[in-house]
């Protein structure tokens, strides 16, 4: 969160996971419809966000499925169209391929073909990122693929107060949300407000650091490694901004920065090619052409599935390094 | 029945004649299946459809105007023309919609059930789909998870003999349907899909286990569709004595009629009144389909979202734009 | 196909269906380990491309499947690794979501988790696009997604000669290929050279007008329309490619192109955010900053569902109107 | 069966001592359910596996030191360090890939079962999956496509009573997933996964009928896994007491020691021998494994496609370009 938006407020530190756990808990609590299922959900999920739930809420508001997820997003449709609020945990975002007729053709068009007749108020979380030497099926960035799709909202936070405002926010949105989780993050710590009525809402960006001389827009994980980039860099006075939602993208605070700026780095996850930072560039080459005055550069996974072996994942993985290079590069 | 027999041979008429755009499919032929099912229902209950919707929607309250309009994609449609024949729902008439994707009708109709199971509700989920679907991937999951959970909602496989141009033995390796059941743990009932009685029946008793907390049932009920696999469909798959057969000797409409008639439940003029009733409904719904306004194109960005998305005011802000270089 | 590849080609005049089938029936008699497969693809599938195939090759090389989209691509990247070439036709485009999972976790990355280990010469066919007012699941535009895939190519071509010609080389790939057919240009005419050694590699763009002022990149449907708006206009001198080839992207012959006009209108039919044209503009940018003389333009959908109602789904889906109007905003 | 239990208890602890990356998942306990079904096997027959591939890769002729060094993420490792424990393939082995996307095994398996019968092949399809998957979409379609097309395949289900750490119950709604065979109009079997020649025996049957045209065959094999869902697990979801009763019950070589030893078909040391020679080879592969060189870096960019795509070296060549604005 920025500073200013941290101004005035009481706060306390905590990890991405356990603020994902409070928004969750506390939206439990306040809704008595907000109803958790997934894989060995009840145990916490792959990367305990959950845990302690299941104990806390019983099987009626938190379940274990079937490995089944067309069945648990497709249910999930059904649900939030007759009167409840679920939140499908996918675990690993890979697997939103098995899925992705759900996320596509029923959560993102349920409400438009129907002319409005039904709302999806349904969020589903999906574990993103590279890092833990888990191979192809199990370290990928799929967000841009979901940002794409009409009728859907996307989030990606990359600090603990933006997990924690955003998943309130989701939960509560009457529209579908996927919300990205970077499994390299959960133990990312940071100050989140502690009042229970903060949220953040879907669509807002912050400057994480402000700076005059280059613009980046980073998330996740590159967040951090962009910070540090920028502190690296110390010739060269670097703004970083988290978008925090994919869509609705928050394209005037990124085309102000650029105005400011003038130079923009755009560092993200995904495969490059056809991916979310192609977006970043066009909106701001739309919003802030005349400004532009050195080429864009995008730092992400140059279009390999993401390998195995160490010295390889290391090799295609952006960190900060990438993000330096990326920064002299436009100067 | 009658109501559904008319209002599709409507349809397919002004569809001939070019007043109904896009694609078509009639259940001609399926009525008692429609009417037998949803008849068991109450009108709180969920009921999911396919892009074989008509009957469905008719049975289960839906108004024949409003259905009719959305065909013509006008403004006063069920879906306001956003959806046409393929995209129909009404909540509050217990139709959680029509779902043209193969299979997606089913999970759709466990997550009814899922509502109702956790907020210990007196209604139910049905799921309507065809002999088709349940090849796909996603119905099988669905069933899955509503037998494992002990899910309030009855599944009815319409067997029609045919998937598009594809027969049954081109889908299926086994006979009957409803043995798919054996893998669920759920009853497995086969009912005569052109006696709307024995729907009736069936669907009812379903029903009940489901609200007694018994779990789900499927139900498969055999029948026939008269009409190609959709407006327009050259059926090279089929002979016509093979449709004029189930149509001399299998219609459920006749069928009723003479079961009616012979208990004697039909009084004098009865059925020719109520055809003449059913003409006078769907003559003002032709009607009213063809008077009603088109939607305003603007209205095209709406509905996307609840909370509207400023991207989507964006593109079309800037596509529409006229002249010059912005600087 | 541009008028230099056609130069000292005997041709034909073809339609789209007709060049796709040409080109699917000549790359089954050569060689016989093509297999082709799809719901009722005995009777030639959804728009009747196959037409024929059934009752010259039978059952063995053309068969009807289940509605199992995700087996029918599951099954056929199966196929393909252990010694066949499957040509898998998925209907409607919209419907890739139920197969999704098989097409990026198995198709785009079996060969290299496996180290190499395995080809997959698969091919998958997926029918696109608007206009049909077959509403929000039978209209839609999917390349996008496709081609952010890691591990998979993707075709789109405009032409006759450009379908039948990359159909070819699809069928040929080791690689596995998603072919987009656009359903409402398969009555588009255009000369398709007669010679059976014609291909057209992956990967290579066309200028299907040549022209000096503004640089349009079109694709499927939108190129006719692009080259009808190019007509209009005839102040500006407008030059119109066909990427034909979504992945990979010739990146050069399109730069090559805006280093020349200084303007660039990409017009696609997906939706607009994170869709084809970011990437389109985001390489051009890359390889042509110094070039650029005025803000991109996009022509695409705005993010809506594709509506069913005429009068609205004309409203959404970009046209010739749109293409002239996105010209003149660049001059 | 030693091999397979050896191999894995080195994996154990060279992974405990972060000698080896990423996730490891062990198969330990359903020895012979791998050996005996790929030992009904011939070499041209594909096997497809899962996230737990270890024992059916070794089973199907893979060398344990490209195996290990896989593990370990090194270059002459099976995959060339690219895929690690949940993805190695080997096709001259007749090993298709395993998939750790659950389900994703058998969609796989019936793709071979296509090409065999297309080319008139000799050989058979054989995927392995868990219990869990059976619940997976992708499964119920791609055994069904088999089922229709009577495609020669053998599906295999290790039933271990787990998936991660959800019970049997929280999946199905039957007790033996042999009854699923009944959707599919084909055999299915239940075999003791503890019995490795039972094991052998049911899949020679089934493998009989698939080459000779009779279609494919659903086997349950009931077996057990000793290790958590992966190391590291902490297992809150089962007792210790249940682990060391199958351990001491049903352990697969420990009932077939003694049933030799009964057959008279071990003799003396024979054993003993055995297990030194399965303990050489697996130190031997520990030793190749660590020794083994790391593949280099930029062989990352390798082998996404046959015919590479100039997209992938300018996406790298931008990323690690130094310096200045380009003009
Ligand atoms: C996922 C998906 N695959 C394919 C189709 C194309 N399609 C539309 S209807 C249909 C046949 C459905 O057969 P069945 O379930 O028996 O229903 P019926 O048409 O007989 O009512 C097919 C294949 C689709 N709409 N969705
Ligand atoms: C599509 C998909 N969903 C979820 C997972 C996470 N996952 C990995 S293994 C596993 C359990 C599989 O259980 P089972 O099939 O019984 O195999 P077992 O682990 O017992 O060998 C799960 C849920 C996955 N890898 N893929
Ligand atoms: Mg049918
Ligand atoms: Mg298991």
């Amino acid at each position: 969160m920025s500073a200013e938006e941290l101004a005035d407020r009481q706060t306390e530190t905590r990890t991405v996971r356990d603020a994902l756990r409070d928004g969750i808990r506390e939206e439990m609590l306040a809704d008595d419809r907000v109803f958790v299922m997934g894989q060995d959900e009840e145990d916490g999920g792959s990367f305990e966000v959950t845990a302690g739930l299941h104990d806390e809420f019983g099987f009626d508001r938190v379940r274990n499925t079937p490995i089944s997820e067309a069945a648990q997003v497709g249910a999930g449709v059904g649900a939030a169209a007759t009167g409840i609020r679920p939140l499908v945990n996918l675990s690993f975002s890979d697997f939103i391929g098995v899925c992705f007729d759900q996320v596509m053709n029923q959560a993102g068009k349920l409400r438009y073909m129907f002319g409005g007749a039904s709302n999806v108020p349904l969020t589903i979380r999906a574990i993103e990122g590279a890092g833990l030497n888990a191979a192809a099926q199990h370290s990928g960035t799929v967000h841009s693929l979901v940002a794409h799709l009409p009728g859907i909202k996307a989030v990606a936070p990359g600090t603990p107060a933006a997990a924690k405002g955003l998943m309130k926010s989701a939960i509560r949105s009457e529209d579908p949300v996927v919300f990205f989780e970077n499994k390299t993050i959960y133990e990312r710590r940071g100050p989140v407000p502690t009042d229970e009525a903060f949220t953040v809402p879907l669509g807002e960006a912050t400057v994480e650091r402000a700076g005059d001389d280059v613009t980046i827009v980073a998330t996740q994980r590159l967040l951090g490694e962009a910070i540090a980039a920028a502190s690296d860099v110390d010739d060269v006075s670097v703004e970083v901004l988290d978008p925090r939602s994919l869509y609705p993208l928050d394209t005037e605070a990124i085309a102000d920065s650029v105005k400011k700026t003038g130079r923009l780095v755009v560092a993200d996850e995904s495969p490059l090619s056809y991916g979310f930072h192609a977006e970043i560039v066009t909106r701001v080459l739309e919003d802030a052409f005349w400004s532009l005055d050195a080429p864009v550069q995008r730092v992400g996974v140059p279009d390999t599935p993401i390998p195995f072996a160490p010295s390889q994942e290391d090799e295609v993985v952006p960190d900060a390094d990438d993000v330096r290079r990326a920064i002299r590069r436009t100067i | 029945m009658l109501l559904i027999r008319e209002f599709e041979n409507r349809v397919r008429d002004r569809f001939a004649d070019d007043e109904i755009p896009g694609f078509v499919h009639l259940s001609q032929g399926q009525e008692a299946v429609a009417v037998g099912a949803c008849g068991a229902l109450a009108e709180a209950d969920y009921v999911t459809s396919t892009h074989r919707a008509h009957g469905h929607s008719l049975a289960k309250g839906l108004d024949p105007e409003q259905l009719l309009a959305e065909l013509y994609g006008k403004e006063p449609g069920q879906s306001n023309g956003r959806g046409g024949s393929m995209h129909v729902a009404d909540l509050e008439e217990g139709m959680l919609g029509a779902q043209p994707i193969v299979g997606a009708s089913v999970p759709l109709g466990t997550g009814a059930g899922i509502t109702a199971q956790v907020t210990g509700a007196d209604w139910c989920g049905l799921a309507f789909c065809g002999d088709g679907s349940v090849a796909a991937g996603q119905v099988h999951e669905a069933i899955n998870l509503a037998a494992t959970w002990t899910l309030p909602v009855v599944y009815v496989i319409e067997n029609n003999g045919y998937s598009e141009g594809m027969t049954h033995d081109e889908q299926h390796n086994i006979d009957d349907l409803a043995a798919m059941a054996a893998s669920y743990g759920i009853p497995g009932e086969i009912v005569d899909g052109q006696d709307v009685e024995a729907v009736h029946e069936t669907v009812s008793a379903a029903r009940e286990r489901a609200l007694s907390g018994e779990g789900p049932t499927l139900v498969e009920a055999k029948t026939y569709r008269y009409r190609g696999h959709f407006e327009g469909d050259e059926e090279p798959y089929r002979s016509e004595a093979e449709v004029d057969e189930w149509m001399a000797e299998r219609d459920p409409i006749e069928n009723y009629v003479e079961v009616l008639a012979e208990r004697e439940e039909l009084e004098g003029d009865e059925l020719t009144e109520m055809r003449a009733d059913v003409e006078a409904v769907v003559d003002a719904a032709v009607r009213f389909a063809r008077d009603a306004d088109e939607p305003a194109p603007e209205a095209a960005y709406d509905d996307i979202f609840v909370d509207p998305a400023p991207d989507v005011q964006r593109h079309r802000n800037r596509m529409k734009k006229d002249g010059g270089v912005s600087r």
